[in-house]
């Protein structure tokens, strides 16, 4: 008998528009010391159905409706609260996505780690905390002692979602859900935490539910594999055999249209090139595979040869030695001043109608040069030359013609947008600003034509962001970056947060224009698969520095610094 | 943190002395003078009291003449409508107002903080919408209306309790309650709104997700960040509560700081008026520094030395 | 701003009077306040002559000639509360926008700007907190009612105007004067967070990097964004603008006896709420359905811009 | 109680707890504060508010006399149940040199008296006193109450340069019309001028640059330079011996020995008694008040409460600031053994509602007032205890007869004429008041005057005859009040009534207290609720306000005729023939009407039937000696 067995759960949300079947029947089991994989895109159920476990939704408005599951021989669904609660956080632990904004910022990190164990077995307070702290350590966490009276945001992203795990697996649990454990996190901090997974498994017994939409790492993490799709299980097995062979037409789609170093395609197939979804009046949704899937793939393939057209154009942007000095503290009568070297002489050439990828693990400064190239933060020093003209020590008025001109897209389209203005306010305002367009009714149109070019349609001019998916926002954001027509534009991780489908979508958009427009671009990523596939060149980044910088194919195929080595050697590779 | 301090406090000092001038040109601006009685008093008496006070000297002399008192020997001159020492009257009627001042203050939290923890947890239910409709009771009534109905309605009626005075030990409870009533709501108002933003947040799932008690993700989890706005609030109204209210202490007889801002005002006391504003100022400053430093325990994200807000 | 800008800017508030149409309890309340509003401004004409006093009738209880019976001079209560409304609604309105118009607009900029401006701009706000009131009131007074009464009557002789009427209205113009003095330096400190934390979106940096001017920046990106908690509190603070009122009104300024607002019938009913509860009691409830129908105007207001909140 | 020597380090939670706890005993005790007091003889007196100081030659307010009586005693003593007769008080015997006229006396003082620390008080401290008030250093607000003792008044108003001349032959010119000149400071003058200072006031050094450079000072037209200079060179001579004023002048104030006080008065003053009931004339220990300072100094320790010595039934207790003072048994006090009562408590409560609130819930022996809106409650509730008496003042309406339309008399008489006193009292004040016939209330054989009477319609003839038919042609009229909400239903009622009579507009301005003072006195106003309470038991007190230079007439009015009538009264000694001529006075100060008066005061406040030997007085001036606290039959509860 299975550790946890889920058979025919059902959540459904009943909101005022209407139900949606979150976890529309779904089964699978976990054995114990084993470790699942359950892949789909943002929305396709897989938090809820951990959630419904558990017990964590907010009811209303979900409700589960149906089904079972049966942990360790006892039925969780309809058990009494404080029965479950018992269960919760001793025997089944869960680690979350984002782990700033799933640990507690007000408590320190020994507390909130100690915590599980005071509330569940009857210890004294040292107890628990030298417990604590030996967890700590165990997942990874060096000077344990000294660090472990910190606050969450004194921690780096990974050392976060470390602090994470130790506060699951503190009690010994005999189950982990891991909700998108390493999504946010740099390749090589999400080799390290997956390293620890599976030690942790290997050591403890621990049976793991690891939630992704990346089955790069699925693949390199887990045993068996559940594929959901819009609440269901489309697909389940072991890993090796899924991959190999998958069967079901989403996940054929999923598997392709992640970016690869091997990926050859110029435009990347989506899951649309395999699957056809059509959602009958009563809501349910029937999925089929599309025949002319094979054709579609093909062409994709055959498009790939239009590459390396433009090879020797002209210099468009000339980075000479950037430096971003920061000053952290301070303030008015503040304390003395430590300087934080974000960027540390940074030199970039960028041509006309080419991408340069910038990757570096976060807080390398490459987000800071992206932005001081835009003059949206005042460098300390260097020299950015754009068209020829150097923008250095421009004053705003004269600065505001070049910005027509260079644009950015950020990580997080929901932010970037004005919560507070439509979509065509929004992508109005800058051509009235600029004077873009000879009136309003043209202004009107360029919106329209605008909103159809990057997948949209003129019925989502009077929306506001929020309706929008994510994939949708950030089409939204390109679409307002090209209201003012630029040629030059900074992609700051614009497809990080993104299911791999969105992101195939978004890149194959980010391509298209270049194509059609001669865009130039700045594409800043932690991702290199993903900067390898859009970039012509590529910039390694660390600690404020350019580490190497060559051709695109040149730098994956033999790196030369030490630091690029090792970054390729993260990416989680799924070579079955 | 001692240098954010120290640069606050050096801040107040330009506060305050933006403060006096203000104060001291408001005063002199008020039409009449304190030597004016319902009964004439004679010019060579008025100069004589002018003299007295110092009063007689031109502006700009008086202007430096106060501040250089209040520095050299703490000084705040003698108040001209109760002839005697500001210096005493503070130091008198402050205790007083702080007793008051503590007392509102735990009922404004002891009444204010439990509503509004009931009500976000309760949101939307009717339980939510009576207990904020008491609240917005607390915000419309005024305590000119709240304080003689305690004393008809619960001193007259309960042994021990005082209608007005000041002495035994009881003779803070109603003024207290109806000087906190109002932040209470307000409080009420405050806590809920910053514990519905916070009970939306990812770690409050993460607590639940540990198998803690509501009771607990509430008191140990949700709350400290909940309470932030509320704790920017209370700066500046706890100072004003230990201030002292006017309507509060005629009504109850207690010999307070507030009556000082109306009657100074009033008797163009300006050397009371000076002291009593002063001592507000510093009160304000004081409590606003604790807000912020509250708000960075609180919050440890907060840096101090960035504002607060 | 051109045309367009007005027209977008429009929308918004459409949105959120759409949004609003759905919640039950703030149409309520926009129902409740209405109704004040049409009693105060519209039946109020039609009403007993508020300041009629018939010294023999005093304390009359309600009748048919005196719906809600007649005060200490024997004036009839009904009509002076309805009197009485025009003048506590248009104070809690108008000074609540000055309030809101100086605080927002200073919170936004003293946030927006940071550093040395905002530490000034702050430490202004506290000195202004710490001022004695009670002795601006008093230099007011002492400025402005004679100013109040000349600009009454130079609008009588030149524009022929009322003359009771305009005496009303220029009698409470330093009755705003000195709310909006003051009212406004907790919401600017509100707002002043607001937008301490707002200026740090991406939506602010894409901004930036469209090339707007800070101007642009603050006025149509982060002051809009501040609306919701601005509408909570600002509604929060009439009925303290409205019991303010009373206090300046005994002072001088503002309304001139014998005429009345709901602050001054509540603060003279206190004095006979041993003997005659209902000069307290009924002023008091006309007051309350006005707040609490504010208040929930201004929390449905808030959801209704909170565009997200509207999803569901 | 348990909790009392630690309560103020609780912290308020445990106050809380305490607090719980203190109601489960608080049950349990029955005996309310009022019974205790009674018990222990402790009269709990409200006092409306903090006195200003309890120095008897500093302080001008009655709640301050309320206290200052208990700890100071002057020469007589007010009988306890009888207007205007005297009882020993310091003095035994007292008695005017020529009772036919009355402008000298003496007092023989009692030789057991002491002060509270057990010094014997003599003539000297009176005489001690009265120089001590009359100081111009001391800056004494009531000054003027001795101004009857010969060469008081120069004193205090530091005239040297009438004092140098007044008997000076070899002066050239007719010193008493010179007497009128106005040497004293003149606010109005520019800063540099001497004016400013006044030529009294002047120092050796600013005389020697008056010599050289006389135009500094403006002089009267009358005086020649050679006056001038002779008055400049008898100052300077006079500065600079080093000489003080009081040497200058003859006062009227002697001790012929320790125990006999003689004063000698600028006229006959036969009620001068009367006049020593005031705390102005009461002794001050000349030992304690140098030992802290000196004579003219305001502000020293004396009257701090471990300081303070008087000679009066009773001394300080305690004294906790706008709190509470309390006063105890002297046992020094001459009459020690017939003093009634062991103590006082006075509390300052501002707040009417709450004083009468604080009766009901049996906290107080007697209010200082009742609210107004509370007297029907208090008539219904508490009968028993309503006090509703006579007392020495007039409410009145000033009118400003330098503005258009009150400087014509008919205007003046018609706004008076339509003023329906009765319904104002009956339903507004409710406080049994009596409507106002003329400007003195009645008392003692002073006749009363009926002048003032409710006459709508001739109202509204003489305001036709003033051209002003129907109220036509009436500007707006501007009430002056003040802040307080009685004021403000009396205006009310009185615009209603001015409509309806006499169809004038009036416009109320409600002001807080000194703005309001400050704009009557500025007279910025047309109309102006005011009031006066009388200061002694004569008509003069009411009357001699109205001279031209008097500071509290503020109307502008002023009559010659009237002004000699009561200086004619001023020489006579003949009681009713003094009070006829003042009668006369009185009757064309109401033909000319510069004021409508409304009523005359009545004194509403609760008593507690436990006092006993609280008899109504005019003036309101009980002597706590003869008070009695005793547990009565029909105690509440």
């Amino acid at each position: 008998m299975p550790l946890l067995d889920v058979q025919n759960l059902k959540t459904y949300f009943h909101t005022r528009a209407g139900t949606t079947r979150a976890v529309d029947d779904i089964s699978f089991s976990l054995e114990k010391g084993e470790i699942v994989g359950v892949v789909g895109e943002s929305g396709s159920g897989k938090s809820v159905t951990c959630h419904s476990i558990l017990g964590l939704l907010p009811q209303p408005p979900a409700r589960v409706e149906g089904g079972s599951v049966t942990f360790d021989g006892d039925e969780l669904i309809g058990l009494d609260p404080l029965l479950l609660r018992a269960v919760r956080g001793r025997r089944i632990s869960m680690i979350f996505q984002d782990p700033m904004s799933c640990l507690n910022p007000y408590l320190r990190i020994l507390d909130q780690v100690a915590e599980p164990i005071l509330v569940h077995e009857d210890v004294s307070r040292e107890e628990a905390e030298s417990r604590a702290l030996e967890m700590l350590k165990k997942v990874g966490i060096r000077d344990a002692e000294k660090r472990a009276n910190s606050f969450p945001h004194e921690f780096s992203g990974g050392m976060r979602q470390r602090a994470m795990i130790a506060m699951a697996l503190v009690t010994k649990p005999d189950v982990l859900f891991a909700d998108e454990p390493t999504t946010a996190l740099d390749v090589t901090v999400q080799a390290r935490i997956l390293q620890i997974l599976r030690d942790l498994r290997d050591e403890l017994g621990v049976a793991v539910l690891f939630i992704t939409h990346d089955l790069g790492v699925v693949a390199e993490v887990a045993d068996r594999v559940v594929v959901m799709y819009r609440g269901k299980v489309v697909e389940q097995g072991t890993v090796r055999e899924l991959f190999k062979n998958p069967s079901h037409p989403y996940v054929k789609g999923l598997l392709a249209c992640r970016p690869s170093f091997e990926t050859k395609y110029h435009i990347l197939p989506t899951v649309e090139d395999f699957l056809e979804t059509k959602t009958a009046s009563d809501g349910s949704v029937t999925l089929r595979e599309r025949s002319d899937a094979a054709q579609r793939l093909e062409k994709l393939e055959s498009d790939g040869d239009l590459e390396g057209a433009s090879d020797s154009s002209a210099l468009l942007l000339e980075v000479k030695d950037l430096k971003v000095h920061f000053r952290s503290g301070g303030g008015f009568w503040g304390k003395p001043r430590e300087v934080v070297k974000a960027v540390d002489g940074v030199s970039l050439n960028i041509h006309k109608g080419r991408t340069l990828g910038l990757v570096g693990e976060s807080g390398c400064g490459k987000t800071t040069t992206g932005r001081a190239i835009l003059q949206l933060i005042c460098p300390t020093s260097g020299n950015v030359t754009y068209g020829g003209v150097s923008l250095s020590g421009l004053a705003a008025e004269e600065i505001r013609p070049f910005r027509k001109r260079m644009q950015i897209i950020f990580q997080d389209p929901y932010a970037s947008l004005n919560p507070r203005m439509t979509i065509e306010q929004a992508l109005l305002e800058p051509m009235n600003f600029h004077n873009i367009g000879s009136g309003r009714e043209d202004r009107r149109a360029r919106v329209v034509s605008l909103l159809e070019e990057v997948g949209l349609s003129s019925s989502h001019l009077r929306r506001y962001p929020h309706e929008f998916s994510g994939g949708q926002r950030q089409r939204l954001c390109v679409a307002r970056a090209l209201t003012v027509e630029p040629e030059f534009i900074v992609c700051d991780e614009c497809v990080s947060a993104m299911d791999v489908s969105v992101q195939a979508q978004v890149l194959n958009l980010l391509r298209e224009l270049q194509d059609r427009r001669g865009l130039t671009y700045l594409f800043i990523s932690h991702d290199l698969s993903v900067v390898k596939f859009v970039s012509d060149e590529v910039a390694v980044m660390q600690a404020g520095r350019i580490v190497e910088q060559n051709d695109a194919e040149q730098l994956y195929r033999n790196p030369v610094n030490d630091y690029t080595r090792q970054l390729l050697d993260a990416v989680p590779q799924s070579d079955f | 943190m001692f240098r954010f301090i120290l640069g606050r406090l050096l801040q107040g000092l330009l506060v305050l002395l933006a403060l006096y001038t203000i104060t001291f040109f408001l005063a002199k601006a008020m039409p009449g003078e304190p030597f004016t009685t319902e009964k004439n008093v004679s010019e060579t008496t008025k100069q004589y009291l002018r003299k007295l006070y110092g009063l007689e000297k031109p502006l700009w002399q008086q202007y430096i003449i106060y501040p250089s008192k209040i520095i050299s020997a703490g000084d705040f001159g003698v108040s001209t409508s109760k002839g005697r020492p500001v210096n005493d009257i503070i130091s008198q009627s402050f205790p007083v107002s702080l007793v008051l001042g503590l007392g509102a203050l735990t009922f404004a939290i002891g009444i204010g903080v439990p509503i509004g923890i009931i009500s976000a947890v309760r949101r939307n239910s009717w339980v939510d919408w009576s207990l904020m409709a008491v609240a917005m009771v607390g915000i419309c009534v005024p305590a000119f209306t709240v304080g003689p109905l305690l004393q008809i309605l619960v001193a007259a009626n309960i042994p021990g309790l005082k209608v007005a005075g000041w002495g035994s030990p009881l003779d803070f409870l109603l003024p207290a309650f109806t000087l906190g009533l109002v932040s209470a709501a307000y409080l009420a108002r405050l806590t809920r709104g910053g514990l519905l933003e916070i009970l939306s947040q990812d770690f409050i799932r993460t607590a639940h997700s540990k198998g803690l008690s509501p009771t607990r993700v509430i008191l140990k989890h949700a709350l400290r960040g909940g309470l932030l706005p509320s704790v920017a609030y209370l700066g500046p109204a706890f100072a004003a509560m230990i201030s002292g209210s006017f309507i509060v202490e005629t009504i109850f007889q207690v010999p307070g700081m507030g009556q000082h801002f109306v009657n100074a005002a009033i008797a163009r006391d300006e050397f009371l008026l000076m002291g009593v504003a002063l001592f507000f100022g510093f009160l304000i400053i004081l409590m606003n520094l604790a807000s912020d430093i509250l708000t960075g325990l609180l919050d440890p994200r907060v840096r101090i030395g960035k504002e607060a807000s | 701003m051109s045309a367009k800008n007005a027209q977008a800017g429009s929308s918004l508030w459409r949105d959120a009077w759409l949004r609003m149409g759905r919640n039950k309890a703030a149409m309520a309340s926009l129902a409740v306040f209405t109704l004040m509003v049409f009693l105060c401004f519209v039946l109020a004409w039609f009403c007993k002559d508020p300041n009629a006093v018939t010294l023999t009738n005093k304390f009359a209880p309600p009748s048919g000639d005196h719906w809600m019976g007649t005060d200490a001079l024997g004036r009839d209560l009904f009509s002076r509360i309805l009197y009485g409304g025009q003048i506590s609604i248009l104070v809690g309105l108008v000074a609540t926008a000055v309030s809101v118009c100086i605080g927002v607009s200073y919170g936004a900029l003293s946030g927006f700007a940071g550093g040395r401006i905002d530490a000034t701009m702050m430490r202004v706000v506290d000195t202004l907190l710490s001022i004695p009131f009670l002795v601006v009131v008093i230099v007011l007074q002492a400025v402005l009612s004679d100013w109040s009464s000349d600009t009454s009557s130079w609008i009588v002789t030149h524009w022929k105007w009322d003359k009771t009427f305009t005496d009303r209205l220029t009698n409470i113009v330093p009755l705003f004067f000195a709310l909006g003095l003051f009212g406004w330096l907790t919401l600017a400190r509100i707002v002043r967070a607001q937008v301490m934390s707002l200026k740090e979106r991406e939506f602010v940096e894409a901004a930036r990097a469209l090339g707007y001017n800070r101007f642009r920046i603050l006025v149509r990106h982060i002051i809009p964004n501040t609306l919701g908690p601005t509408v909570v509190y600002a509604t929060l603070t009439v009925p303290g603008f409205i019991m303010y009122e009373a206090t300046l009104s005994y002072l001088g300024l503002g309304v001139e006896a014998p005429n009345s607002s709901w602050g001054i019938l509540i603060k003279e009913g206190a004095n006979f709420m041993e003997t005659h509860p209902g000069l307290l009691l009924i002023p008091g409830i006309f007051f309350s359905l006005t707040l609490f129908s504010l208040n929930f105007l201004g929390d449905g207001l808030r959801d209704a811009l909170d565009v997200k909140a509207s999803k569901d | 109680m348990l909790t009392a020597n630690n309560s103020t380090k609780e912290t308020p939670s445990s106050w809380l707890i305490l607090s719980c706890l203190f109601f489960l005993f608080a049950g349990c005790e029955s005996e309310t504060a009022v019974d205790k007091a009674t018990r222990e003889g402790i009269l709990l007196m409200g006092n409306t508010a903090e006195p200003k100081g309890l120095d008897p030659h500093i302080v001008s307010g009655v709640l301050e006399n309320n206290i200052i009586s208990s700890l100071f005693e002057g020469l007589v003593v007010q009988h306890p149940s009888k207007d205007g007769v005297a009882l020993p008080g310091v003095a035994e015997k007292w008695y005017p040199v020529n009772k036919a006229r009355p402008d000298e006396w003496i007092f023989e003082l009692r030789k057991d008296v002491r002060w509270s620390d057990g010094k014997p008080l003599t003539a000297e401290d009176f005489l001690f006193a009265f120089r001590r008030i009359l100081t111009p250093d001391l800056a004494s607000d009531y000054a003027f109450m001795l101004f009857y003792i010969k060469d008081a008044e120069p004193f205090h108003k530091s005239q040297r340069a009438y004092l140098l001349f007044r008997n000076n032959d070899e002066f050239p010119l007719d010193w008493e019309s010179l007497k009128k000149v106005d040497f004293g400071p003149n606010e109005k003058a520019d800063e540099k001028s001497f004016n400013r200072l006044g030529l009294d006031h002047l120092d050796s050094k600013q005389l020697e640059e008056l010599k050289k450079e006389p135009g500094r000072f403006t002089w009267p037209a009358s005086v020649s330079e050679d006056v001038r200079n002779l008055i400049i060179d008898k100052s300077l001579e006079f500065s600079n011996s080093g000489r003080d004023l009081w040497d200058l002048i003859e006062f009227g104030a002697t001790a012929p020995d320790p125990h006999t006080l003689r004063v000698k008065l600028n006229a006959p003053l036969p009620f001068l008694p009367e006049i020593t009931k005031h705390y102005t004339w009461f002794p001050v220990p000349k030992h304690v008040v140098l030992n802290h300072g000196s004579i003219g100094e305001r502000f020293t320790e004396w009257t701090k409460p471990q300081n303070l010595v008087g000679n009066g039934a009773f001394k300080l207790k305690s004294w906790r600031f706008n709190d509470h003072i309390e006063v105890e048994r002297n046992p020094q006090y001459w009459d020690a053994e017939n003093v009634g009562i062991n103590g006082i408590r006075f509390l300052p409560i501002a707040n009417l509602f709450t004083e009468d609130r604080m009766f009901y819930d049996d906290l107080l022996h007697v209010t200082y007032t009742i609210a107004p809106e509370l007297i029907e409650y208090s008539r219904k509730n508490y009968s028993q205890y309503m006090r509703n008496e006579l007392y020495l003042g007039t409410y009145f309406i000033r009118t400003n007869v330098t503005r258009e339309p009150f400087t014509d008399p008919r205007v003046r008489l018609a706004f008076s004429m339509a003023l329906d006193q009765e319904a104002i009292i009956d339903n507004v004040l409710q406080g049994g008041q009596k409507p106002a016939g003329g400007l003195v209330p009645p008392f003692g054989g002073y006749p009363v005057s009926s002048s003032v009477k409710f006459d709508p319609e001739r109202a509204q003839q003489l305001l036709a005859e003033a051209g002003y038919p129907g109220g036509k042609g009436l500007p707006d009229i501007e009430y002056l009040t003040t802040d307080k909400e009685t004021s403000k239903a009396t205006a009310e009622a009185m615009q209603a009534i001015w409509k309806k009579h006499l169809g004038a507009n009036i416009k109320i301005k409600q002001m807080e207290w000194t703005s309001y003072i400050t704009n009557m006195f500025d007279k910025n106003y047309d109309l102006a609720a005011g009031g006066w309470i009388g200061d002694y038991m004569d008509p003069l007190t009411f009357l001699d306000m109205w001279m031209k230079d008097a500071g509290n007439n503020r109307t502008g009015w002023h009559s010659e005729k009237f002004e000699n009538l009561l200086d004619r009264a001023g020489q006579t000694s003949d009681p009713q023939a003094r009070f006829k001529l003042l009668a006369e006075a009185e009757g064309i100060f109401l033909d000319e009407r510069p004021i409508l008066p409304l009523y005359w005061y009545t004194r509403n406040y609760l008593l507690h039937t436990d006092v006993k030997g609280w008899d109504p007085l005019l003036l309101d001036n009980h002597p706590y000696k003869f008070l009695k606290l005793q547990r009565s039959a029909d105690a509440p509860r």
